[in-house]
C-alpha cells in the first residue's frame, strides 16, 4: 500500500511535533518547572509514528514510562498532556499522573506504565475483549528491549498466540535498558527471533526509517483485523537522551549517540526521502517546523497558565462507588 | 414456604448464572474452567449455557490478572478465578499497581469493573503454598474492594453486587465451605450491598468480630457459650472495605467487648486494622481491650495435628470470650 | 557414551522403583491414609531416571508437585518420603511438607514446589552460585507444558542465557496441565522450539524411551559442566493417572490413556531393550521387582509405625534466629 | 572525639564494603548496578572494589528474587536490589511463598540467608508506581524479618545485621533519607541487632512509635511539643518484625500515651498491628487510646501539593500528640 501525499506530511508533521514536544519537556524539565522525572523518545520518533499512523482512532495502545511520542502519535491533545507533566488539574490526569501516567480512553490509550512491561497484559485483555465483542479492533502494546525480558511479555504473547488475539507487540529496541546495554541483558541479538516461540511472526525493522515501521505495521494491522492473530513487531532504534533527564550516562560514550544523532536521525531521513520525492519543500518543511512550534508554545502557556489541583482533590477519583 | 438450602457453590453458580443473563458483557477467565465448571465444580452449569463466555487460561496467573484489567477497561466485566487463592502472588503487580491504582492515576477517567474471584483457607491438608488467607494485604491496598462471605447466601448476595460494582473487588470465598449448605433467596434480583455486615447472632455480653470461615467458629462458640450464660453477638463483616463500622459500633456500644476472629494469620491481620480502629473511635465504651482469634504466626503445615494446631479453633474463641468478659 | 550393564540394570530398578512407589501411594490415598492430594508420575519414570541418572549426587534439582519420581531418582530416603507423605514425624520435613513439598538438601534436591514453575528461579539461583562458587556442579530444573508458559520460565532461561548457567531446563511435555490439552494451552507444538529465543540448544525427545533421555541428558550435563551454557530439554510423555488421584478426568478418553498403556509404557519398553541386549532376563527382572517391592514395603511399614509430630512441633523450624 | 557524618547512602555502601571483605560469600544482585553503583549511587565503590559480586540483571524482579533464594539455599549470601520496593509486586510468589515458607515447609532442613534490599518511600513526585511503602505485607508474611531504618546509623548497623542473620530479611530503605547525613560509627565491627528499637528522644507525656521516615516527623514534631511543654519520648522501632515489645511497653508504662506514626496508608499498616497490641498488653497502662499517623487511603498522587497532602505531616503527628494528651 502506498501513502498519499497528505499522509506522508501528516507523518512528518507527527515526528516533528513529538521531536519539538520532547525538547521542550527536556528543557522544561532542565528549568526545574516539571516535577518528578520524565523519559523522553528523541531518536525514536520513527517508531512512534510509523505504528501509530497505522492505526484508527478506535483502535487500543499501550505504552510505557517513555510514552510521550505514543501519545502524540495516537492523537493526544497536546494542551492536557503538558498541563499533567506540570501537575496542573487541566491535565489528562489532573494532575495526579504525572508524565508516566497519562491515559486518554476516548482515544483508546489505555495508558502509560511506570511498570515495565506492565502494560502487555492488558494489552492481552483488550484484545481478547475486542474477540468477545466481536469488533475489528486491534491493540498496539509498545514495551522496550528492557521489558522483554520480564515474565508478563512471555504470558501475553503465548496468550496472545493461542487466542489468535489481534494484538500487535512492538519492541522499541533502542539499545539500552537504563545503564544496561541490550547485548548484556537479552540472550538473543534479534529480539524478533523470539516470536516463533509463539506461533507468531516477528519482524525486525530499521526502527528510524519511518516508511519501513509504517510498512511493517500497516501489515500486522491487517493480520491483526483480519483474525489471523498476532505480530511481533521489533523496531531497531537508539535513545538519544538519557534514560531519564538528568541521567549521568557513564555506560556509553558521547561519541555513540553522536554518531546515531548525525548520521541516523529518523527526521532528517524522513525528510530526505520526501524532499526527494517532490513531497517537502525547503518551505513546507520550515512551515510545518513552525506550525508546531506555535501549537506546542500554545500548550506550554495555557498548562502554565492553569491552576493546581485543589490539596483535597487527592480524596477524589479512587472509587466509582466509595 | 420453606427455605431453599443450596451449598455455598451452588450459590455462586447460580448467582452468575442469573447475572451472565442479566449482562452479556460479564466471562470468566482462569484455569481449568470448562471441562470440571471450576476446578471445585464451583461454575456448575456455566459451561453449558455459556458457552464462549467461560474461558480456559494457560497458567499465566499474571497475564490472567492483567486480562481481565485489559477487559475491564474495554467493555466488558470480568470475573478472574484464581485457582487457589495463594497465586495472587503471582499477579500483585496487576492488582495491587495496575487494577487499584488505574482509575486514580489517570484521574477518573474510566472505570474498572473486575472481580477476581479466590478461593483461599486452610483445612484441607493442602500445605503452606495452597492454604493462605491473604485478604489483609488488599485492605492495606487503596483502589480495591475486599469481600469475603461466610455462608451461601453471602456469597449469591455479594457476588452479584460485586459483578455490578464497577470498582476491582477482591472476593474470598474458602475452600473448606464450598459444600456447606444453607438457605439461599432464589429471587434473581437478591443482592447484599458491598459495606453492609449482618448481626448474624443477637447477644448483650460481648461481640464477635468475624468474616469468612471464622464466622463459623464463632457461630459454635456463641451457642457453648451461651450455656454458660455468655451471650455473644455476632458481627458478620462480610465486606472488610468499604467497611461497615457503624454496625460495629453499635454492636460494641451494646456489648462494650470485642473479639476478632480470622482464619488469616494474627500478626498484620485484618483484626489489627478493626481492633486499632475500635480502640481509638469507641474507647469510652470499651470494658476490655479488643482481643484477636486467629491463626498462629507460622505458615500452614500438612500434617492433619500441626494444621489443626496452628488454625484458630472454637475453643480459642471461647477463651477470648470469657477473658473480655472477665469470666 | 555407552552405558555398562550395571549402570543400564540401575536405571532399570529405579523405574520400577518409581512405579511401585507411586502405585502404592495411589492405593495408600484410596484408602484415606494419605491426606491432602497427591500427584503421580506414573508413565512418566523414563523422564526422571534418564535425566537424574545423568547427574552426581552433589548437583542440584529443583522439581514439581509431580516430583516423587525425580526425588527418587536422585536418591531420595524411600523411609523419609513415605513418612512425609503421611505426615509424619519422621518424614524429610517432619509432617510440615506433604507430597508436594519434599526436599533433600544433602543430595541436592533444592525441593518440590507447590506453585507451578515455582522452581525454576531457584535452580537459576544455584546456577549463579555454582558459578561464583567456581564448581562444576550443575542444576536441573524439572517443570511441565503447563508451568512453561508461566513468566518465571521466561525470565529464567533468559538469565541462564545471557550468564552461560549450568541449567537444564526440563520440561515433562505429558500432554496436559490439570484439564487443559498441551494444544490449547501452549502457542508452539514442540515447546524446545522456544529454546532459540534464549540463544540455547532445545532438544525434543521422546521421553517415554529412557535412554534416549538418558543421551540428551549426558549431553546437556556435559555442555553445562563444560562451561557451555544452559540446555532446554524437552521429554515428550504421558500422564496415565489423573492429575491428582480422584481426578474425574472429564477431559479425556479413557481409550487415549489406555493405547499409551499399553503400547507406550516406559518400563516394559527399556525391559524388553534390555531382554533383547541380554542385559535382562525373566528371573533378573521378577528379582527386581521383588527387591523393590520389599524394599518399598518396608519403608511404608517405617511410616505407618512412625509417630504423628506433636502439635506444639508446628511452632518450630520457621526462623533459624527467631 | 568529634564524630564521623555519612549520609545513608555513604552508609550502606561501608557496610557492605565491609561485610563483603569480611565474607566472601555476600554478592549483590540487581537491575543496573554497577555503571552507576546503583540507581542512587547506593553502592558506590563496591563495582570497583567487588568486580563480579555485584552483578548487573536483566529486568526480571521475578527471576531475581527467585535467583536470591537459590544462591541463598546453596552456600552464598545474597543481597538482592530491588531497583524501587514497588516492584515486589513482581516477586511476591518469589519471596512471600517461596523464601518465607521454604525452611519452614522443609521442617528446617535449611537455612536462607537472604537480603532483600527495597528503596521505598514517597517524596519525590514520582506517582503511584514508584512511592509506596509496603512492609505491612511481609509484617503479615510469617517467615520474613522485616527491617526499616531511619538514620545512616541504623543503615549501618542494621544492614550488617541483616548480612549476618541466616534468615531472610525484607529491608526498606527510604528513596528520600538517602542523601541525609547524621553519625556512624567507623568500627567495623557497630553492628544493630534485629529486634532491638531504640529511644532517640526521651519524653514523660507521650510516646512516639515510629520508623523510617516517620522518624523524621516524629522528631520536628517533638522539638515543636517542647516548646508548648508537651515531651515526646520517641522510640525508633527499626525492626517491625521482630517486634522489640519490650521496649515499646516500658515507654507506654511511662507516659500512658502512644502515637504511631509512618509513611504508609493508615488502614492496614503497621501502626494497626502495633495498636491492636498495646491496647490488649498495656491495656490498664493507656490513659488515652492509641491513635495512628500515616498517609492517607489512596495511592500516592504525582503533582506536588496532592502528594504532600497525602502524605503524612509533622502538623498531624502534633494534632495526635495533642489530642492523646488532652491539650
Ligand atoms: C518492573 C520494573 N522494573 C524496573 C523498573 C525501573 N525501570 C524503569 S525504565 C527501565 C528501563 C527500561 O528499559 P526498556 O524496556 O529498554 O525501555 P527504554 O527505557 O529503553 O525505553 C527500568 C529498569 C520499572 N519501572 N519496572
Ligand atoms: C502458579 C500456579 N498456578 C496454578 C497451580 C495449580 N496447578 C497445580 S498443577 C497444575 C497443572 C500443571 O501442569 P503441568 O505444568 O503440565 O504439570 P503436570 O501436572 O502435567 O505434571 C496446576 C494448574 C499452581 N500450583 N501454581
Ligand atoms: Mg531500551
Ligand atoms: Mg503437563
Amino acid at each position: 500500500m502506498t501513502l498519499d501525499r497528505e499522509e506522508l506530511l501528516r507523518m512528518y508533521r507527527t515526528m516533528v511535533c513529538v521531536r519539538q514536544f520532547e525538547t521542550l519537556a527536556g528543557e522544561y524539565f532542565a528549568a526545574g518547572k516539571i516535577p518528578g522525572f520524565i523519559h523522553l523518545s528523541i531518536g525514536q520518533e520513527a517508531s512512534s509514528v510509523g505504528v501509530c499512523s497505522a492505526l484508527r482512532s478506535d483502535d487500543f495502545l499501550t505504552t510505557t514510562h517513555r510514552g510521550h511520542g505514543h501519545l502524540i502519535a495516537k492523537g493526544a491533545d497536546l494542551d492536557r498532556m503538558v498541563a499533567e507533566l506540570l501537575g496542573k488539574r487541566t491535565g489528562y490526569c489532573k494532575g495526579k499522573g504525572g508524565s508516566m501516567h497519562i491515559a486518554d480512553f476516548a482515544l483508546g490509550i489505555l495508558g502509560a506504565n511506570g511498570v515495565v512491561a506492565g502494560g502487555l497484559p492488558l494489552a492481552v485483555g483488550a484484545g481478547l475483549s475486542i474477540k468477545l465483542r466481536k469488533t475489528d479492533q486491534v491493540v498496539v502494546s509498545f514495551f522496550g528491549d528492557g521489558a522483554s525480558n520480564r515474565g508478563p511479555v512471555h504470558e501475553a504473547m503465548n496468550m496472545a498466540g493461542i487466542w489468535r488475539l489481534p494484538v500487535i507487540f512492538c519492541v522499541e529496541n533502542n539499545g539500552y535498558a537504563s545503564t544496561t546495554p541490550v547485548a548484556r541483558a537479552c540472550s538473543v541479538p534479534d529480539l524478533a527471533l523470539r516470536a516463533a516461540g509463539y506461533g507468531m511472526p516477528g519482524v525486525t525493522v530499521d526502527g528510524n526509517d519511518v516508511l519501513a515501521v509504517r510498512e511493517a505495521a500497516d501489515q500486522a494491522v491487517a493480520r491483526a483485523r483480519a483474525g489471523q492473530g498476532p505480530t511481533f513487531l521489533e523496531n531497531k532504534t537508539y535513545r538519544i537522551r538519557g534514560h531519564f533527564e538528568g541521567d549521568p550516562q557513564k555506560y556509553r560514550e558521547e561519541a555513540e549517540v553522536q554518531a546515531w544523532r548525525d548520521k541516523n536521525d529518523p527526521l532528517q531521513r524522513f525528510a530526505a526521502v520526501l524532499r526527494k520525492g517532490n513531497v517537502l519543500t525547503q518551505d513546507l518543511q520550515q512551515g510545518i517546523w513552525d506550525e508546531v512550534e506555535a501549537q506546542i508554545g500554545q500548550a506550554l502557556a495555557f498548562a502554565e497558565q492553569s491552576p493546581y489541583p485543589e490539596p483535597k482533590e487527592a480524596l477524589e477519583d479512587l472509587l466509582v462507588n466509595p | 414456604m420453606a427455605e431453599r438450602r443450596l451449598s455455598a457453590s451452588a450459590a455462586l453458580a447460580e448467582a452468575l448464572r442469573e447475572e451472565m443473563t442479566r449482562d452479556e458483557t460479564i466471562f470468566i477467565l482462569g484455569e481449568d474452567l470448562v471441562s470440571h465448571s471450576g476446578i471445585f465444580g464451583q461454575f456448575k452449569g456455566i459451561p453449558e449455557n455459556f458457552p464462549g463466555r467461560i474461558i480456559d487460561a494457560p497458567i499465566s496467573e499474571t497475564c490472567v490478572a492483567g486480562c481481565g484489567v485489559g477487559a475491564g477497561l474495554t467493555g466488558m466485566r470480568p470475573l478472574v478465578d484464581f485457582h487457589f487463592s495463594d497465586f495472587v502472588t503471582c499477579a500483585m503487580d496487576e492488582l495491587c499497581n495496575q487494577a487499584a491504582k488505574i482509575r486514580y492515576m489517570f484521574g477518573g477517567q474510566v472505570k474498572l469493573p473486575l472481580v477476581v474471584w479466590c478461593p483461599d483457607g486452610a483445612g484441607l491438608r493442602a500445605a503452606a503454598q495452597h492454604s493462605q488467607s491473604l485478604e489483609a494485604w488488599f485492605v492495606h491496598t487503596p483502589g480495591l474492594k475486599v469481600v469475603v462471605p461466610s455462608e451461601p447466601a453471602d456469597v449469591k448476595g455479594l457476588i452479584k453486587s460485586s459483578l455490578r460494582d464497577d470498582d476491582p473487588v477482591m472476593f474470598f470465598q474458602h475452600k473448606r465451605l464450598f459444600a456447606k449448605e444453607g438457605p439461599v433467596p432464589e429471587d434473581a434480583d437478591f443482592i447484599i450491598p458491598l459495606g453492609q455486615a449482618a448481626i448474624k447472632r443477637p447477644g448483650a455480653d460481648l461481640t464477635f468480630l468475624t468474616y469468612g470461615s471464622g464466622y463459623h467458629l464463632c457461630l459454635q462458640a456463641a451457642e457453648e457459650l451461651a450455656a454458660q450464660d455468655i451471650l455473644a453477638e455476632i458481627v458478620d463483616l462480610r465486606t472488610l472495605k468499604p467497611l461497615d463500622m457503624e454496625t460495629v459500633a453499635h454492636s460494641i456500644q451494646n456489648t462494650n467487648r470485642a473479639v476478632v476472629v480470622h482464619e488469616a494469620c494474627v500478626t498484620g491481620g485484618f483484626g489489627a486494622e478493626l481492633a486499632a480502629r475500635i480502640q481509638v473511635e469507641l474507647f469510652d465504651y470499651l470494658d476490655a481491650p479488643v482481643l484477636r482469634v486467629g491463626a498462629k504466626d507460622v505458615p500452614i503445615p500438612f500434617s492433619p495435628v500441626l494444621e489443626d494446631y496452628v488454625l484458630p479453633s472454637v475453643a480459642e474463641v471461647i477463651e477470648a470470650a470469657r477473658a473480655v468478659t472477665y469470666r
